[in-house]
């Protein structure tokens, strides 16, 4: 694996230009979630808002500070998860678990995963994978909280 | 006991895979028989550890580099075959030094949730005084004193179901002494000086009526039978390696998963936290949260390959094979004259394991005698004092096969030992 | 520091011991810079525990028997050898799993006398709320949790003492912290994130004269420095196997050996009892009581080899040449732009470890790169998260030595470390 | 090692017809120890009684029970130490442990030490060393408490 596929272009720019980057106002629409990688420190707090009837995405924001990937993951999670159904969200979230956890036998679809299927070399490095992985489950506990 | 129908196991191919029990000891070919106090190690074990120390090494759950990525995979893989050998789901499977460690393990983490650790979750640990712990009297001592020092420290009460004179539990007592005020009950699957089975769908039951906690010493049984931890419904149980043809300093011990993230931590240092600052840490969910500092990590690999050894060979062939040299060295010691033997009923299943007394010859003589015709026994209290007592007894002598073992050597060890009243002029 | 005229390490020599450093690593040969972490062991460590396993091995201090005889002389011998090492008398060096147990090991048997535990001559370890537990800021975690936690069970306050932005301890703080309160007095001989060797005298002085228990983490110290545990006056000390070219699983408790005979035991089980009934246990002296269970018999056996090779190099000698390499590697480092050294002071003596931060790039990323050059750095906190926060950061870079670390690894990891900035496009 | 050098005749016939075995009352000139080994559970219980000025042993007797080679060497250290002053008993105590701890490297003289020089194999066989001295420690431990 070369340093390249994993530090793609891609990934540098999202995590040098984080998009959803600053908390959104808490309400009764909205769940957060703080999650830190126990090994490096870094932290990840996300605020995911639902729409009214519960079942779409309205928007992610977040804070945070880590490490490239980490960074990166959480601002390609809140471009392709604006919008999304619910269901669909934890579809997406359990994809890209399996992927990342499958130890480069995985591609994650561009089509499906957009920005974020530049994070499929990750799961080639076993110590990284926390790190990609950090906003994904700071989504899932605080979409639970919204349910 | 009815042995299921399997594939006898081939010893010639095992016997070379143990280079130790090649050799002589003073002039006769080594008869290892001691196989319950550790057993020797097969040559895959020993290579799966060198190969990881000269090719992999490095840190686990701790860095970047490609070293301590190969590293981390290798350890929770091991994880994952051990686990994996005694039916353990994720999350459940804890690595310790050792069985003794993961009893401790349990008894300091419910004093712990005693004095107000672990917050919430952990108070349906705490004991209160006059809250009854019970265990058996015939306990390896490994899981007697914890209890004995976590019912002093937390002025709890320690009780014990009785053996009786054949060596079985007496479940009358038991059913009479588990009750209302039972919180813990603690029981060797199989004592380590019987060689009993012990009924543990009936102990199980009992503690389940009393709503108590259970913790089963697996160390005995888990090298020699088929067994799935959960299915037994234990909360926790616990092994050792180098009883199971693995290293030295690491164990296993298996929790219920609710249970251990509730648990309150034991050992507290790095590797086991989300957040310290200088006045206080959060830690992190079962295993991690037991598993403070640096792991054997070279161990654990070494003890995924034991697992992995027995699970080739088959834990039912392997338990038919220990039978039947239990059933042989049982019924030779039965021959000789003067020879008392310990727990001998055929009304309990049982595993690969003898203990006796000879008459009019201390058991340290015994041992030295069968030692010098090539013969290793155990001789002593097996760190089952109250157990001796119970038989009017200080020591014994204890033979105890493994997968290795042949019958040619149960019949020299039957030899030996019809030699011994003689030889020390026993009358 | 003056550093003694030593013969010179014979580095191509040393290196031919150590197989795993002969491999590549993404290409690259494998510079090795996470000694601190853990180290890599000779093939004479290797040798002698596979030598153990396949022609000794047997349980120890428990069995008659030939091998068991061998193997307990082959543990005993193996204790005396890294007793000697350390300079401990007989009695004086438990082993233990590793530094966390040994820490925890010291805790939790205060905790226990505390309970009442271990009689009369336990009472002077009994904590009472308000006495206060001093540690330093500069804390790994293991020899921090252990204390808070021992606070929290007792009611003892937790104290520190302050380390001063050059990385040294703030001594004048120490000297106004500890006081008649003060009953322990916990801290690293040296610091495992800034590798500065901590004046460990003072601190003793004032604990002293607080009539206070002292612990000392030796975990950075052993492996590096020729040091002589009673020498130093500590009451404890505990050091890693794995980290002083020693098997995992290991590591040694010293203590004076009238304080651990006083102390009341940890981990109960197993071999370290004199008499047991069913209610309750009698215990051997040290080094014995502390010693429940089957022990890591086999890494014992490597451990002493491994301080066999150290005591052969010389000790002087293994710190003069690792001193040089941290020279080299912090004299390099303040040369790139953009890098933040943690306790970059001459001010302090030191071993051969550097930490630090990179402006712009998080230390995961740095370590991601430095391994693609096939440098294989530690990056995180390093267990020492409040050490990392005093200094604003959470996550550092750290480069360490060992024995086996050449100039040209140091050379390599600092060419590397030159170009990070312009991968990652900081400015 | 063979076997009958470790049990040789003079020690199976004390271990059978042990000297000294029965314990005398305790009075103001006597001292009692109890030893046990842990490995095996053996245990002695001895008490030396020494002169009016304390200088010299009077007797000693002891109950127990274990291996042949604790109670053989019990039974000859009555045989030994009966009427030696308490300096000479000490002497011999030392001696026996270092002869015994030797590994086989120091044999014990037999005009010093009687029927014990018997005992000398047991060095060579170090898990029996324990049993060896079970009796000499609990004579050392008796003596002790008679100064
Ligand atoms: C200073 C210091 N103390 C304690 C430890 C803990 O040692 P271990 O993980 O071997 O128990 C380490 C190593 O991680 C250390 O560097
Ligand atoms: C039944 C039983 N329980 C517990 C233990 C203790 O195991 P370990 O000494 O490996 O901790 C043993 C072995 O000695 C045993 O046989």
């Amino acid at each position: 694996m070369s340093l390249e596929s994993l530090y793609q272009e891609l990934i540098l720019d999202h995590s040098k230009r984080p998009h959803g980057f600053g908390l959104a106002e808490a309400d009764d629409h909205t769940g957060t979630s703080y999650q830190r990688n126990p090994i490096c420190g870094d932290e990840v707090t996300l605020r995911v808002r639902v729409s009214e009837d519960g079942q779409t995405i309205r928007d992610v924001t977040w804070e945070g500070q880590g490490c490239s990937i980490s960074q990166a993951s959480a601002s390609m999670l809140v471009d392709l998860i604006d919008g999304v159904p619910r269901e669909k969200a934890a579809e997406l979230i359990d994809g890209f678990r399996e992927a990342l956890r499958s130890r480069g036998t995985i591609e994650l679809d561009e089509d499906v995963y957009e920005d974020a299927a530049a994070l499929s070399g990750v799961s080639k490095f076993s110590a990284r994978v926390k790190c990609a992985m950090l906003a994904w489950v700071a989504l899932e506990e605080g979409l639970a909280q919204t349910s | 006991m009815t042995v299921p129908a399997v594939t006898p196991l081939d010893l010639a191919a095992i016997r070379a895979d143990f280079p130790l029990l090649a050799q002589e000891v003073n002039g006769h070919p080594l008869a290892y028989l001691d196989s319950a106090a550790t057993s020797q190690k097969p040559q895959q074990v020993i290579d799966a550890e060198v190969e990881f120390l000269t090719h992999t090494n490095a840190a686990v759950h701790r860095g970047a580099h490609t070293l301590a990525a190969e590293s981390t995979d290798a350890f929770e893989d091991a994880r994952e075959a051990v686990a994996a050998f005694v039916g353990a789901g994720e999350g459940e499977l804890v690595w310790t030094s050792g069985a003794t460690a993961g009893i401790n393990l349990v008894a300091y983490a419910i004093g712990n949730a005693t004095l107000g650790r672990g917050g919430e979750a952990a108070r349906r640990f705490a004991l209160r005084p006059d809250d009854e712990i019970v265990v058996t009297e015939s306990e390896h001592h490994a899981n007697l004193i914890p209890w004995q020092e976590l019912a002093a420290r937390t002025g709890a009460r320690l009780r014990h179901i009785p053996v009786l004179d054949d060596g079985r539990l007496d479940m009358d007592a038991a059913a009479e002494l588990i009750g209302d005020r039972t919180r813990i009950v603690a029981f060797p699957h199989v004592s380590n000086v019987l060689g009993i089975i012990n009924p543990i769908d009936d102990l199980m039951a009992l503690a389940r009526s009393a709503d108590a906690i259970t913790v089963m010493d697996a160390c005995q049984s888990v090298p020699h039978l088929s067994i799935g931890l959960p299915a037994t419904g234990v909360d926790f149980a616990v092994f050792s390696g180098h009883k199971m043809l693995g290293p030295y300093g690491i164990g296993g011990l298996y929790g219920k998963r609710e249970l251990l993230n509730a648990l309150p931590p034991f050992l507290t240092g790095g590797s086991m936290i989300t957040t310290v600052t200088l006045d206080e840490a959060q830690y992190l969910p079962s295993p991690q949260r037991f598993e403070a500092g640096t792991q054997p990590v070279s161990q654990a690999v070494g003890l995924a390959a034991a697992a992995r050894y027995l699970q080739e060979l088959g834990m039912d062939a392997v338990h038919a094979h220990e039978v039947e040299l239990e059933r042989r060295m049982r019924d030779g010691l039965r021959e000789i004259p003067g020879i008392r033997l310990l727990g001998d009923t055929d009304a309990a299943p049982r595993v690969g394991l003898a203990a006796f007394a000879v008459d009019g010859v201390h058991a340290h003589d015994v041992g030295q005698f069968l030692d010098s015709r090539g013969v290793a026994v155990r001789v002593g209290h097996h760190c089952a004092q109250p157990l001796h007592r119970r038989f009017g007894l200080t020591a014994s002598v204890r033979a105890s096969a493994s997968v290795y073992t042949t019958p040619d050597e149960v019949d020299r060890f039957l030899d030996a030992t019809g030699g011994v009243r003689a030889f020390f002029g026993a009358s």
